[in-house]
């Protein structure tokens, strides 16, 4: 155990932090916000290139596309800085995260250069084409199918919660390809651009507003998609779901370590009821961070333990919730005003600190639903953390 | 004590509830919400139903019943400001039919000859900017002004459907004779214990959509109220509706008999009705999914006038703090 | 609604408090506690004795079973004015509510005159045998075996939690006598002395102490049981279980809503969050007697609402355990000495509320396990209240 | 920051963990419990291990990982107050072998010539009854007697394994060399560390006992453990295990590292037990049922061990106050 990172860690981190001094752009210069998680105001895109350019976007990356070749615990500092400082490395996440990384895995040499970097380069935009109406996010009942036809793929059926699909330019696409397979296999991944005839996005409201645009429907009426468009291997979309969603799934604690001290920053109790929930969201935070880097240990071991994940998330998304809701409480009448500043503006972040604690509260069970909700976590944990025999 | 609707009660609840599945359906709030539709209409009906004319504290329990009902429609028209806020503090001023709110705080009397001159702002007034009369609360006694004496701004709250106003007065004359009552504390308990069954309704609201839900959702192959977390969650959130409704009409009842407990019991509904509210806004979101974070889906705004009532006139902690100051002295 | 009863009621009321004035003994002669629920000190019987000859004991029942044919209301208040004064109407508490009520409910005239009457006059004293091993109180699956021969049955088994056996003079027995009859048919009950031969008690210690003794097994090998202490007919044990022991749980929520009202009067917070849990309590306590009130009303119009007692017991049961472990803990290392006093000593009361905040929240798990766990509670309301689907 | 066991750390708690499953059985402490079996033996095995060798505050994860396995067998030896107590206060003070413990409060020490006289009465003092040496800590610095200068009397605790005591110093006269560290802050860092760590132990033996319940025990013909309302009570301990454990282990680790972090971390170590042990307790007995209420049941002394662990040197509730307030000062 050691309080510290490794000397080569920190001088990766101070050399970051210079990068950031000299090239973060002023706050006078980035004022535009971003309306969907698809959606990239100028100044972004030219911050999200010079990232990309100096190997900083993704340090992970080879530098042609964007890194350094950063070890995992490089990474991790990284996007320590980064969140201390709420800054996003991109305001179309899902690109880098999910649809980018997932062409640099299973992608053609052909994939990488006119989607993966393009995107990378914050040139164009993507969205992330899985849940299905009735299925959530359970990818074996997928109803979408696409039927081989020459040399395109011809693609029917209807996502949803597809989050920036109407400021997108291309959908990665999770399809059935063959119908009769069971389950999870006979799926595949098709990158569609959303200009393609026969794709329809509706986006629609949330409950904070009719105008609150991010979530859409997409309907693929007779899509047709060039065969090039394949993302790996037919029938092996399963492996690509696996792949760097998997991996996007195995950081997600990050994201809830990062709100949960963003909390503590932002909120500031008054009483001694409201001190007394304080500690508690600061010892949360503070034992997410160290189970997180526990965990983090163990993967930079390369002992990969996802069933122990679970309890990562239920506690750092339950947390935030809690902790949004005291807030709310503590601030009172004051929180009805809509949208109301709850922290200064960051507008280097993709989520929004100045919408009103209401929406901060409302947010918060993004993370107790998405990514499996919190009844499934306690399921995996008693199931397969546990041993405990299933129902 | 006995502790249960009478007849006549229980028919006022089920007509209550009846005609507003007619008069406030969910498509009704939905289109004052999108399309800042009129709810004129509604508010007439209540007039008619006689609704407005619970105006004598010894019908508490009455009024509580109707504020139930309305808060489970997520009632559009200013009826709770008009019935809870602004009648037990002038309750001769009442006008039949015409919407009326309470300023509680931030403004000033000071005495000038015979009258008075009453200066201040006052945010968060409920349906401040569409009353007719405006009963001003200040050391100096409440105050019944017209509302076209102030200058009145609508705030935007995140409950679509909610008024909330802040209220300017400046150097506004008022003549003794509009002077009210002295002391606003039992006026206050008439107004919490109105919150708190309009947030009880809220709730119910909630809980019945989130039950239909339940019911009817189906995952790995069986409805999802069939899982035992779904069951016991909706467990939990039922003792919490019927601990708050119990506190709340405890609260009504001792109103309408003017029993001394009246105050501690309004802030034990207040408080009740907030945790009821935590407790099944959470568990409700959580029961919807991902369905209950759209605009298209109508327990949106269930959810936002629980959690507006949760946050006026006093938070369940602030209630609770009281509560266990004045326990002994109440000796309930 | 209405905030007191009706006159005659409070006549009622104002007769027994008159009798308690005048009657109940002076604490210095009743210094001599109970060892177990089936034990009565010498005081205490002849106190029991007094309220039955005054028809104060049981006031529902007739003068010659120690009441005065009183109304439910008439009983609450009873109820509610021995609650006020900690005191108890008997320290053979399951004696008079449930195994003389059974008797005087199914029992012969004989049965009456030589078991029901002597335990209502703290002659003798009484246990229930209905758990075993295995089966907490799941009567369906019943294992002790009666089996007739000649005038006598015989029989064989084994109960468990039988409280007080040790100390009684006759356990309430029920043992199946039809083994072939499916699941709850088949079974009768019997009243065993408990100076049979073949008879064994061993009580054992709760966790609080090896010496506090009220839990026994009984073991019973070969005991012949005259069929002249059958009660009710043969096979209907069901119907006995149904009744006075149906009834006794449908009254359950008042011994929370007692226990409630006596914390917040010893519960003394001192802190913030200490008032804000107290204030919490106050809450629980005033709800419960509510909904209980409403349950009583509904009751006394003759409408029974089995299923909806289960979220008063649920309220109740688990506000007691909250309420007792924030006592605990706001007491601090004070309440690590064992015993510690949390509250005046009451005499009259079987209850111990002298035991420290340790013991009183142990003891409040009784509370969320026996008589259905909470769990099963909220299986129920789930079920039967709101009808949702079985799992 | 890397927050995992080195390999060295791995094997020390293997080893304790098999060492005590032999040296001390559940058996062991029952005899204790209800026999006042001497655990001497014991005693001596743990000198032998070189585990009250762990002085330096620079091996507290070491210690911390002994104490965790102590707590998980409930320890019946003076080897908390001996190790995270006395040592810390009077570290030159040590003797091998020698049970020791710390009066924390109730003892002033008055000028007398070229010593000091204590006196005095402090209550609840951990092994008081069973040690050799006592440090005796007074506003003008920690001073070390024999034991046999103090009149002590063990107090009876819920805990029957626990040894607590009340210690009388009556004139006791010591000289200035008996005088050690005059801050005890540091030392009572490691002791909030320590009792956390012996804290989560014994919840993870409550823990480890629930879930062999829950696996075995059946109802309506399956295992309890496959209820879901079991299975996520299951979680939630968990989850309360595995946070206690990580702010328990972060403040040993700024101990050892004396990071100013720790008087926050040891906070929050003996917070996050105290909440843990809150949960656990009132899971792990409910999901036993009525076989968790015997005598005879062995969870008795793990449930007891930690809930004595929660009522001592601060509750959960004393010390969240603390963190409150310090935290934005130690800007963790």
């Amino acid at each position: 155990m050691q309080l510290t990172f490794d000397a080569d860690v920190e001088a990766f981190r101070a050399e970051f932090v210079d990068f950031l001094d000299k090239n973060l752009p002023r706050e006078s210069e980035a004022t535009q916000r971003s309306r969907s998680s698809a959606d990239i105001p100028p100044w972004a895109r030219h911050w999200q290139r010079v990232q990309f350019d100096a190997g900083w976007l993704l340090p992970g990356n080879p530098p042609e596309y964007g890194g350094r070749n950063a070890t995992l615990l490089e990474q991790y500092v990284h996007q320590m800085e980064l969140s201390r400082r709420r800054l996003s490395a991109s305001f179309n996440p899902q690109g880098l995260g999910i649809i980018a990384a997932s062409l640099l895995s299973f992608g053609t040499a052909a994939q990488k250069r006119d989607w993966a970097v393009p995107i990378l380069r914050a040139e164009i935009t993507a969205a992330l084409g899985m849940s299905e109406p009735g299925a959530g996010s359970d990818l074996a009942s997928l109803r979408t199918r696409a039927q081989r036809d020459g040399e395109d793929f011809v693609v029917n059926g209807q996502k949803i919660w597809t989050s920036g699909a109407h400021d997108a330019d291309v959908i990665l696409t999770f399809v059935r390809t063959d119908p009769d397979a069971p389950k999870h296999r006979g799926i595949s991944v098709l990158l569609i651009p959303t200009d393609t005839p026969g794709v329809t996005r509706r986006p629609f409201g949330t409950l904070l507003s009719p105008n609150d645009l991010d979530f859409n429907e997409v309907f693929l009426d007779d899509v047709r998609v060039p065969a090039a468009n394949l993302v790996g291997d037919l029938n092996q979309g399963w492996a690509v779901a696996n792949g760097s969603l998997g991996h996007e799934r195995t950081l997600l604690w990050m994201s809830f370590a990062e709100r949960l001290e963003d909390l503590t920053d932002d909120v500031q109790p008054t009483s001694a009821l409201e001190r007394d929930r304080f500690a508690t969201l600061a010892m949360d935070a503070q034992a997410l961070r160290l189970l997180g880097s526990e965990a983090l240990a163990r993967a930079a071991r390369g002992e990969a333990d996802t069933p122990s994940l679970s309890a990562l998330k239920l506690l750092g998304s339950e947390s935030v919730q809690t902790a949004t809701e005291w807030a709310l409480e503590a601030a009172g009448a004051d929180a009805l005003a809509h949208p109301a500043r709850t922290a200064p503006e960051s507008p280097f972040h993709h989520d929004s600190y100045g919408a009103g604690w209401f929406s901060r509260y409302a947010h918060s069970f993004a993370g107790t639903i998405a990514g499996g909700t919190s009844e499934i976590q306690r399921d995996i944990i008693a199931g397969r953390v546990l041993g405990l025999p299933r129902g | 004590m006995l502790f249960e609707f009478d007849s006549d009660q229980r028919l006022l609840r089920d007509t209550a509830r009846d005609v507003l599945a007619k008069e406030c359906p969910p498509a009704l709030v939905r289109d004052v919400a999108e399309n800042g539709a009129d709810p004129g209409p509604l508010w007439r009906t209540i007039g008619e139903l006689g609704w407005t004319g619970l105006t004598d504290p010894a019908e508490m329990v009455e009024l509580g019943i109707v504020l139930e009902e309305l808060g489970r429609a997520v009632d559009p028209t200013p009826f709770l400001a008009t019935s809870t806020q602004f009648t037990p503090l002038a309750p001769d001023a009442a006008l039949a039919g015409r919407p009326a709110a309470a300023v509680l705080a931030g403004i000033t009397a000071r005495r000038d000859g015979e009258g008075w001159v009453l200066s201040g702002t006052a945010s968060g007034v409920l349906d401040g900017d569409r009353a007719a009369l405006l009963a001003v609360v200040t050391d100096a006694g409440v105050f019944v002004v017209p509302a076209s004496a102030a200058a009145v701004t609508r705030t935007p709250v995140f409950d679509p459907v909610l008024h909330v106003a802040e209220v300017s007065l400046t150097e506004v004359r008022v003549s003794g004779s509009d002077r009210g009552v002295a002391d606003p504390g039992p006026a206050r308990e008439i107004a919490l214990t109105g919150l708190a069954l309009t947030m009880v309704g809220a709730c119910q609201r909630i809980f019945d959509l989130a039950l239909d839900h339940a019911r009817t959702r189906r995952q790995f192959g069986v409805p999802i109220g069939s899982f035992q977390a779904v069951r016991h969650k909706a467990a939990d959130m039922h003792v919490a509706l019927v601990r708050a409704r119990a506190l709340a009409y405890f609260a009504a009842l001792t109103i309408a008999e003017n029993d001394p407990r009246r105050r501690l019991a309004a802030a034990m509904a207040k408080a009740a009705a907030g945790e009821c509210q935590s407790l099944v806004f959470r568990h409700g979101f959580q029961l919807f999914g991902a369905m209950g974070f759209t605009w298209e889906n109508d327990v949106q705004f269930a959810l936002k006038r629980a959690k507006a009532g949760a946050l006026m006139l006093g938070t369940a902690a602030e209630h609770r703090s009281m509560i266990a100051e004045e326990f002994h002295a109440a000796h309930l």
